[in-house]
This record gives structure tokens, C-alpha cells and sequence, in this order.
């Protein structure tokens, strides 16, 4: 799985993408975040559970209780200010 | 029924868009079209603009708005151009151009993408100036914007 | 806060009218131009138009509509551009250019002139076909545009 | 007073403008109307009561009902169909 990260969250990550083997458990986005929370010390500190964040798999946006499923991509970002 | 979308670092021409758009639609009686641009206000003066994109997913997510847009209005058209990078104040960010039979659908083609766009294409702005970079913060109001096309 | 109007037989060139609008406008964030163009379709082929107007009145009716759109929607400028005599297939007729902070205020802005301008101000096409000329019939449709701007 | 005829009225009355003293009675733009009519075969031929026609006194779109006054001119027109 690849965790691709955008604006202020990759600037405070200091990092864009991540590969990372997810355990069985997670099955749902949701779920991947707690997971990042939990084993990612510098993810826990700057997207806790408050913070306002949208996510996409395989470039399809997508609503925390969704399956990860054959998804070879997930990204992780703030609200959109295009346009 | 044509769809163009290019997401491109390089500046554009917004009126020769507009001329290079209508060239070929004879059958074409309106065209819409919305120019974006860097703004710096008096209360909030910035010197330059730089967009991050997620650029398979931007892509993807606008050409599926424009798709929308045409089956939805009936349009004979539709382009859309959007930049990412660095870009100076008074440059143009995104433009979006709605051709159709009358105006009204032109109208709506354009500013519905612009709504869709303004929330769901991966696009962050950051603002640069004189007290250094910012993010910009979404505006509830662009997520509210949407709402009228589910009336 | 600047209004301008004008009425004029010459061709004019869509995109450098909307790159001279844009030009000088820092605080605009957003740009919307409506063109309406002289159009041909497959079911009812024409070869040209030609529109009369009543120039003094014509042009008292425009400026009104546009101070209303600066006014109403807190514009920074609209320009307006409508052509009379005889224009082929692919030409432009008319143009409309709002420019605001935001948006929605432009599309509004360009589309309430559209709307007014449709039904009030003082011009007659006359198409000319194959089968001669012809003058066009006021659309239904046309009259009751108007209303969204009531609600 | 001018009066000033647009578009297929001005066609089938094969005239543009015209001059015209209109008698005390006339007060209002539909007395106009009518005065024309009873006065001028060509204009009760083109524009029968029925036609749906709209009028203008010195540049300002105006009702049936709306007084001359003291306006210069009256234009008589189809519904535009500008734009």
C-alpha cells in the first residue's frame, strides 16, 4: 500500500509517499488511520482524530467507513482550495 | 460533445482560450466562460500563489465534473484548463469555458464545474507573502456553493 | 466600480477584449464572460444576421442593467459589448464580462445583463437564409429568465 | 411630437420616423395607439389592436396606461430579441 501525502500534512510529515504493509485488521480507511495513529508517532502529532481531512483511494474520494479492498493507493489530504 | 481538460505548470493565455474554444462550434450560439485569477487585496496583500496537486486525481475528478456538466446542460463543449505551481499576482489560476445552443445552459455548465472544482479537485493553495507562506483554508461557503445543483 | 458600454457594427475579437478587461482588475479574483454568437444549425440553416437597434436608447438600457449587476452582486467592473448590422455564421453578437472578489458574484453579474439585456434592451435580429429573411420571434423562454432575479 | 417605428413594423409601414401634433385628447400612450389607428390606415393595417407591440417614451420602456407628458419622442416596437 502506498500512502501518498498532500499540503500542509506532507509539509508537517516532511514527507510525501510511504509504502507500508497494512496487518489484516485494517480493513476500512478509518481503520488505517487509527493504525497510522497508533505505530506513527510524527502522523499521531499532526492529523489527530479532530483535524478536518479528506481521503482518496486509487484517485477516488472516498468516506472513512470504506473498504481499502484492492486499492493500491491511498491519499491523505486537507480540504481541497482549488479553482 | 467534446470534453478537453489540461493541468499544466506553464501560464495561459485566457482570451486566446477563449478564440481557440469558439473557433470550431459553428453550431455553438453561447460560451461561457470563468477565469480564475491570483487576487491580492488592500486588507490582504500577497505577492504569489503556489498549487499543489494530486495530478492523476485532478485529472480524473475534472473530467468527470465537465462530463457531468454536458450531460446535465445539454452543452456542445466543454474545456478546462487549470495550473499548478508558482504563479504571480493578476495571473490566471484556472479557466473553464461552456459551449451550448443558449445561454442559460452555458452558464450553469460553467459555474457548476467551478463548484465541483472548488471542493473536489485536488488542488491546495498556498499564499505567499510579505509575512511569509500560508495555506489556505477551505471556505464552507464553496461547500455550500454545490448545493444548489441538488434542488 | 466601472461600467462600460458599447454599441458598434465592427467585428470585435472575443479574447482580447477579455485579456484588455482583465488587465486592469488586481483585486479580481474571478472573471466571467458571456458571448453570444450568430449560429447555424442543421435543422435551421442560416447564412447570416442582421440587428437593428435603436441607439440611444439601446445604449441608456445596457448601462442601466450593468450599474444594476455592480450594485446588486458588489461587483469590481462589467463591460459590455454589442455589436448591430449584419454578422455570418460563427460571429460574435454580444459580450458581457463581470469581474468580482468571488465567484458566484461574476457569473451572476454577467448572467443578470444577459437576462435583461434578452428581453429590454432594443435590438431585432432578422436572419437570413436560404428561403430569404426572416425576423426572429421573441422566445417565451426569454420573458420569464428574468424571474430568477425576483425570488 | 417624433414617433419612431423598429424592426417588421417599420418594414411593413415602410417608414422610420414620423411627425406628428397630436390633438389634446391624447394623453396616454395606448390614446396614441388608437389615434393611429383611426388616423392611418397603414399603421391600423400593420398593427392591428391585437399585435403584441411595446413602446418606449424618450429611451424608457413604458406601460399602456403611461402618460406622454411632455416626452419628445414615442417609439413602437415588436419584443426585442437582442443578445
Amino acid at each position: 500500500m502506498i500512502i501518498r501525502y498532500f499540503a500542509w500534512i506532507r509539509e508537517r510529515l516532511n514527507r510525501d509517499t510511504q509504502e507500508l504493509d497494512l496487518p489484516n485488521e485494517v480493513k476500512t480507511v478509518e481503520d488505517l488511520l487509527h493504525h497510522l495513529r497508533e505505530t506513527d508517532e510524527d502522523f499521531a502529532a499532526v492529523v489527530p482524530p479532530e483535524t478536518t481531512i479528506r481521503l482518496a483511494l486509487d484517485d477516488e474520494l472516498v468516506e472513512l467507513d470504506t473498504a481499502i479492498g484492492a486499492a493500491k493507493e491511498v491519499s491523505i489530504f486537507p480540504p481541497m482550495t482549488g479553482g | 460533445m467534446s470534453v478537453k481538460v489540461t493541468i499544466q505548470a506553464e501560464m495561459f493565455d485566457a482570451g486566446a482560450l477563449v478564440n481557440q474554444f469558439t473557433h470550431d462550434l459553428p453550431e455553438a450560439g453561447a460560451v461561457t466562460t470563468f477565469t480564475g485569477l491570483v487576487r491580492s487585496t488592500p486588507d490582504k496583500p500577497i505577492e504569489a500563489l503556489i498549487l499543489e496537486h494530486h495530478p492523476t486525481m485532478a485529472q480524473k475528478q475534472i473530467e468527470r465534473f465537465a462530463q457531468d456538466a454536458i450531460e446535465r446542460f445539454n452543452l456542445l463543449a466543454i474545456q478546462v484548463v487549470h495550473r499548478f505551481g508558482e504563479m504571480k499576482v493578476g495571473e490566471p489560476i484556472v479557466q473553464v469555458m461552456a459551449a451550448s445552443h443558449h445561454r442559460q445552459a452555458a452558464f450553469d455548465g460553467a459555474n457548476y464545474v467551478m463548484d465541483w472544482l472548488k471542493t473536489d479537485a485536488p488542488f491546495w493553495k498556498k499564499e505567499v507573502g510579505p509575512q511569509g507562506t500560508d495555506w489556505v483554508d477551505a471556505r464552507e461557503t464553496d461547500e455550500t456553493a454545490k448545493e444548489k445543483w441538488t434542488k
